[in-house]
């Protein structure tokens, strides 16, 4: 058995991994989500704005890490339609931008026809230069962001009417799989700005442990990985429902993809672990015969 | 005296208003505006901000606050209608702020100031960017709420730019250490004088790495991160790879390059032509073996596996900053059985290469083994040089900690000011 | 027929039976994709200006509106998208293939792959930087009247661009037979630029901020006022990991004595560290396999139906058996 | 010669910026470079695409073993780039709608468009997904509770594993008061913002010291080997 454990071909793991993320999707498993403490505070700080407050919501992601932040840039702007905030989107990843417009379309455009483009939202776009893009939009966006991605001049657009830069902005989102993204956020503007800037973030699990240092000074919320994401559409979706007055899912599924993920990564957990610990007892057992030759 | 004029005033308003029931009146009538509101430009800045201080009303304003409203008041020759808006509030017990304005606006900035500016005239100079003056107002806000009427500036302030930003004195004095400490050390290793540091475990392994590949006849992989030469952990891994093709052209075996940025390949070149010429061998040299493959993460990443299991090196270095490929390289490595060489100050990713590879360099042992591996005493020395820099760490925080426990404890305001001062002043 | 590549042809047939078996079941094809037509109506008077743009949708809406009205043109089954999906799929599990091993399949796709991310970026570096970076600030209104009518109108000629031009074009010098030793000049200008930069960021950003947030009080009181031991403790612990970590990184002493361990100290902090880095990362990615395995599922084979894209009963893995 | 100038060139470049910092006037070079630096690296894939068509184009000629997939790769490459840089089957802004390439060139519905969205994206995800399976065999070959370093990493990660899912709360939920700090995501917690906190803290602190410190000597021209040998 330890003989066969220890020389086990990998592609047998592999199978396992497949199976223990694929059947819970099949199956369609959900659990049920107690928030933690900081998708409480990622929720209170959108729920203490005012209709018509201005939001800048930055995704700097792609869709290599769709997989955990798609699901909450979706729930981040549902929640932002339903406070009536005023939404500018910006990407400091080149494919970014294409994350904004798909969430325009999947949730704006497609739950909230009534929001007029450049008076309730707008796309600033993608702009290459990383952390310079940051420190020039600090003092003045239009060094920068001449037109939106459209390529409608900014003057021309209602919502940028005084707005000169983004510490007039009421909050600030930002959805970040690296660099640059929250760490960037958080040490060109916030740390230069603190009185002026709030920052809250959703982040990939790899992120996660590196912007722990900066809560909660810099950094009042921030969801981590598909968990902060499921935690956070349960406050949104337990807050605002369905949209329906008769209570129908279609197309609702969208607001739950967080939580079903969360089946498989329950089940992916515990196979992890599992592997861990069989690993082990072979490597023990293996050490003890070892000592007894 | 202006002051006393204003009390006095206030003070006959009310006799006039009435029987001296004071409290009654003073919450529903409006609260006394605050005097001699003064804007300075803020000294020694980027000009950026402007000094605001007035005093206090008559009877104080300690539980309401203040609003600050500006307006630009001229942009260069040109007189802009005023237009106060709200930018800023102070409380109730201040008397001064500093608010942010610009001392330029370009062009299309002024061209928002609308139908308040003769826009013509500011397109007739032909000038791109514009000095800009500001008037501001302020008003008092009791705590129920109700404003006062404003004081307003007498002058238009300008903010300007001074030669220094001594806000960053500090930070000025801190890069002097730093880079002194570490310039001290170079000289004194220049001098002569013995360097001792410690040894960095893993470092023998590199050499030891390319013997193996020479003995198996097969290549020696070099991945330098997938980031740009404008990186740090780029150019760092640019040293390593001169040591590691230098040791390979001795021995005789085949380094390969594979990089995600064009600019990258072109250095990476150029590091081992040098290293190739330094070891006696430049005709070994053969600069198709370091190729551009794309910038997309994950494109390198799927050439690099798929590369690693046809070739099969023998070694396999990853020195430089790497994201989630960390672990798909590491672990396709381990499958073909080479040795595994890694080095990143990429926190995130460390664990994999702690956990996958032979050998990983940690953060700052990455920089650091550029200099072991040269061996030349400077490059030592300048090891010598950071530990200066983290008995600074340790030193400040321990004063600092401490400072802050004394304050705590001994719930002193001025300790917990002075540690307001070291954290929000100096370390900023 | 060697074993390996029998293994493969099973494999394949396999799958083969199983897909066309899924479109058996639901008797229609499956992975069809839906759009919707948006009518782009720039210019009343110039029918050139007039164009129809196709947006994402899903067979629930085509369905729906084809009961209200058969001869509906607002949705439509899109036959470019549909290949799309099923191109896709193909070629996820083209490249999930490699972890059975290396096969001409993952070749395939990696090399498809290489080609067309190349060219990717470098059209994304063209339209995104190129034109508003380098030609927009050198020529204004040339851009403005070629690709980029929303640029300001009061953008300037900014003539210290030429800079970046005058670099890149010596960077390219070393694709000519001679003189290829001036790229070295904008390589030592960026590297240099850079260090500088990065030297003073780094200490600024990263040294004095870490530095400012380590300092906290040993002794917490609560909000009535009293000690608070838990907090107090957290700061302990805060101080003393930074500290122990710094021993670590020290290189002047052998990690002997009381050096030693602390630096072993040190060491555990980060070993903590790694562990919780670890777990975070082992998260993110099973959320990845996790969207592409509901991309299969979902999109292509429509075995699952999470968003209700779609009218037809959906068969789950439990109506299977 | 062909040496020194680029030393000079890098140690000034380097120092002015240092400087600059400093000086309200020149305060913003800093991000002006970033912004040369962007323009350079975009002028430079022309020097990684020449590379790549090259290395392909010799494999392909020479017929080495696997030449077939430099085609692909050549077709692929080519055609990418002439759809994206031609705009083909653009439309133009609907803002502008007289100016033929002011739309965007990744406009949904495009050709290009079509290729990022069913080959570009499917297989960058797809390779992101792999590491699930990679990150599984580590787990099962690497991770040993060789020695207490080992064991600390692996008992941190076993929490937070469990910690943050369902599990957590299943398996640690009904833990008196007493003891309730242990339960799983108080204990994720508290290992997050003090242990990995101080843990991250050092290692920014040392990485902030390393990036100083080889800055300077490539500053200085003690470390010179990214400038090559000299000769031609």
């Amino acid at each position: 058995m330890i003989e066969f454990l220890k020389n086990l071909d990998r592609r047998w793991i592999f199978l396992l991994m497949l199976l223990s993320v694929a059947i819970p999707i099949l199956l369609q498993t959900q659990f049920e989500e107690t928030p933690s403490k900081l998708s409480i505070a990622v929720f209170d700080q959108l729920e203490k704005l005012e209709e018509g407050d201005k939001i800048l919501l930055a995704f700097d992601f792609d869709p290599g890490s769709e997989g955990e932040l798609g699901p909450m840039a979706t729930t981040f702007v549902r929640h932002c339609c339903e406070k009536k905030l005023k939404m500018y989107f910006m990407a400091l990843w080149p494919v970014g931008e294409q994350m904004i417009v798909d969430n325009i379309a999947r949730v704006i455009k497609a739950d909230f026809p009534e929001l007029v483009y450049g008076t309730d939202y707008m796309n600033l776009g993608f702009k290459a230069g990383n952390e310079g893009v940051i420190k020039v939009v600090l003092t003045d966006m239009r060094q920068l962001y001449t037109t939106d991605a459209e390529g409608t001049a900014i003057d021309e657009i209602p919502m940028m009417q005084g707005v000169d830069n983004i510490k007039a902005m009421d909050l600030m989102i930002n959805i970040s799989a690296g660099y640059p993204g929250t760490k960037e956020w958080v040490q060109y503007a916030v740390t230069r700005y603190p009185d002026k800037i709030t920052l809250v973030a959703g982040c990939t699990g790899v992120q996660a442990p590196l912007l722990y240092p900066y809560i909660p000074q810099q950094l009042p919320g921030l969801l981590a990985a598909i968990k902060g994401a499921a935690e956070y559409e349960k406050l949104v979706m337990d807050k605002y429902g369905k949209r329906d007055a008769d209570g129908n899912m279609d197309e609702e599924g969208k607001y739950f993809e967080g939580r079903r993920r969360m089946g498989p990564q329950l089940v992916a957990h515990v196979l992890m672990v599992l592997l861990i610990v069989v690993g082990n007892l072979i490597f023990f057992a293996e050490r003890r015969r070892e000592k007894r030759q | 005296m202006n002051r006393f004029l204003i009390v006095s005033l206030t003070a006959s308003a009310i006799a006039l208003a009435g029987p001296p029931q004071q409290t009654a009146i003073a919450q529903e009538a409006k609260p006394a505006p605050p005097s001699n509101l003064t804007a300075t430009d803020h000294p020694w800045d980027n000009g950026e901000v402007l000094d605001l201080a007035w005093d206090a009303p008559a009877g104080g304003n300690a539980d309401g606050e203040y609003f600050i409203l500006r307006t630009v008041a001229k942009v260069g020759d040109q007189i802009v209608t005023h237009d106060f808006k709200i930018i800023d509030s102070a409380p109730g017990d201040a008397t001064s702020i500093g608010v942010e304005v610009k001392h330029h606006l370009k062009r299309a900035a002024v061209r928002q100031l609308g139908d308040r500016i003769d826009f013509e005239a500011i397109l007739a100079t032909g000038e791109y960017k514009f000095t800009v003056g500001y008037l501001f107002q302020i008003v008092s806000v009791n705590a129920d709420g109700v404003r006062s009427s404003p004081a307003q500036t007498a002058e238009i302030a300008y903010a300007t730019m001074q030669p220094f930003d001594l806000g960053r004195l500090a930070l000025l004095c801190v890069t002097i250490i730093l880079c002194g400490a570490v310039i001290f050390w170079i000289r004194r290793a220049r001098s002569g004088k013995p360097i001792k540091v410690r040894k960095i475990a893993g470092l023998e392994a590199v050499d030891e790495a390319v013997g193996r590949a020479t003995e198996m006849g097969r290549p020696i992989l070099y991945v330098p991160g997938i980031q740009d030469i404008n990186e740090i952990q780029t150019i760092a891994s640019m040293t390593i790879l001169s040591h590691v093709s230098k040791t390979a052209a001795e021995y005789d075996a085949k380094v390969e390059v594979p990089t995600s940025k064009s600019l990258v390949m072109t250095t990476a070149r150029e590091t081992v032509q040098a290293a190739f010429l330094a070891a006696g061998r430049p005709d070994a040299y053969n600069k198709d073996l370091i190729y551009y493959v794309t910038d997309e993460q994950f494109g390198y990443v799927a050439y690099l596996q798929g590369m690693m299991v046809r070739e099969k090196p023998a070694a396999c270095f990853y020195m430089g900053a790497f994201f989630a490929e960390s672990l798909i390289l590491a672990e396709t490595g381990n499958s073909i059985g080479a040795i595994q060489i890694a080095g990143t100050a990429m926190p995130a990713q460390l664990p994999f290469f702690v956990a996958a590879c032979d050998y990983t360099l940690i953060g700052e042992e990455f920089f650091a083994a550029s200099a072991y591996l040269s061996g030349s005493p400077e490059e030592l020395g300048s090891l010598k040089g950071q530990d200066v820099g983290k008995v600074f760490v340790a030193l400040v925080l321990i004063i600092g900690v401490l400072m802050a426990t004394a304050g705590s404890m001994l719930d002193s305001p001025a300790i917990k000011e002075a540690v307001e001062y070291l954290k929000n002043t100096l370390l900023t | 027929m060697n074993k390996s590549n029998r293994l493969w042809v099973i494999l394949f047939i396999i799958g083969a039976v199983l897909v066309a078996g899924r479109m058996l079941i639901s008797q229609s094809l499956i992975g069809k994709a839906y759009v919707q037509a948006v009518p782009v109506n720039a210019d009343e008077e110039n029918e050139d200006h007039k164009w129809t743009l196709y947006e994402q949708s899903s067979q629930t809406k085509f369905n729906e509106a084809v009961l209200e009205d058969p001869n509906q043109t607002k949705y439509l089954f899109s036959f470019s998208r549909t290949i799309g999906v099923w191109i896709a799929a193909l070629l996820t599990i083209f490249v999930l293939s490699f972890l059975i091993r290396d096969n001409p399949l993952y070749k395939f796709a990696e090399s498809i792959f290489i080609g067309i991310s190349a060219a990717y970026w470098m059209v994304v570096g063209f339209w995104s930087t190129v034109v508003p970076n380098l030609f927009g600030k050198l020529s204004p209104d040339m851009v403005r009247d070629w690709a980029m009518p929303g640029l300001g109108i009061d953008e300037r000629v900014e003539l210290m661009y030429i800079v970046p031009l005058v670099l890149g074009l010596m960077l390219l010098w070393i694709l000519s037979p001679k003189g290829g030793w001036i790229s070295r000049w904008p390589t030592a200008f960026i590297i240099g630029v850079f260090c500088g930069l990065r030297l003073i960021t780094f200490i600024h950003a990263d040294f004095l901020s870490q530095i400012r947030n380590g300092i906290a009080p040993l002794w917490m009181v609560d909000s009535s006022g009293s000690f608070d031991f838990w907090e107090s403790l957290r700061n302990v612990f805060l101080i003393i990991g930074v500290l122990s970590c710094l021993v670590y990184f020290f290189f002047s002493f052998e990690h002997k004595g009381i050096i030693g361990k602390t630096a072993k100290l040190g060491i555990w902090f980060m070993m903590i560290t790694f562990g919780a880095a670890f777990g975070y990362t082992v998260m993110g990615r099973i959320a990845l396999l996790a969207i592409r395995l509901e991309f299969l599922f979902d999109d292509w084979l429509w075995l699952i139906d999470p968003t209700g894209k779609r009218l037809e009963a959906v068969i789950s893995m439990l109506g299977l058996f | 010669m062909k040496r020194q100038i680029p030393l000079l060139i890098a140690m000034i470049a380097g120092f002015v910026m240092i400087v600059a910092y400093f000086i309200p006037y020149t305060v913003s070079w800093g991000d002006t470079v970033i912004v040369w630096f962007d323009v350079l690296a975009a002028i430079a894939f022309v020097l990684g695409g020449g590379n790549l068509l090259k290395v392909h184009l010799k494999k392909t000629s020479d017929q080495v073993p696997g030449w077939g997939y430099s085609v692909i790769t050549i077709v692929a490459f080519v055609i990418m780039l002439v759809i994206g840089l031609g705009k083909i089957g653009v439309n133009p802004a609907a803002k502008y709608p007289e100016f033929a390439w002011s739309g965007k060139f990744s406009e949904m519905g495009s050709p290009f468009w079509w290729l990022y969205e069913y080959v570009f994206k499917p297989l960058q995800a797809t390779i992101f997904s792999m590491l699930a399976f990679y990150v599984a065999s580590a787990a099962f070959r690497a991770f040993r509770a060789k020695n207490i370093e080992a064991i600390l990493l692996l008992a941190t990660a076993f929490i937070i594993l469990l910690g943050r899912t369902a599990a957590g709360p299943a398996l640690t939920g009904w833990f008196p008061d007493a003891i309730e700090g242990l339960e799983a995501d108080k204990l994720t917690s508290y290992l997050m913002t003090v242990f990995n906190t101080a843990g991250n803290r050092a290692i920014m602190i040392g990485i902030a010291l390393g990036t100083a410190s080889v800055s300077l000597k490539i500053l200085l021209g003690v470390e010179r080997s990214y400038l090559g040998s000299g000769e031609e």
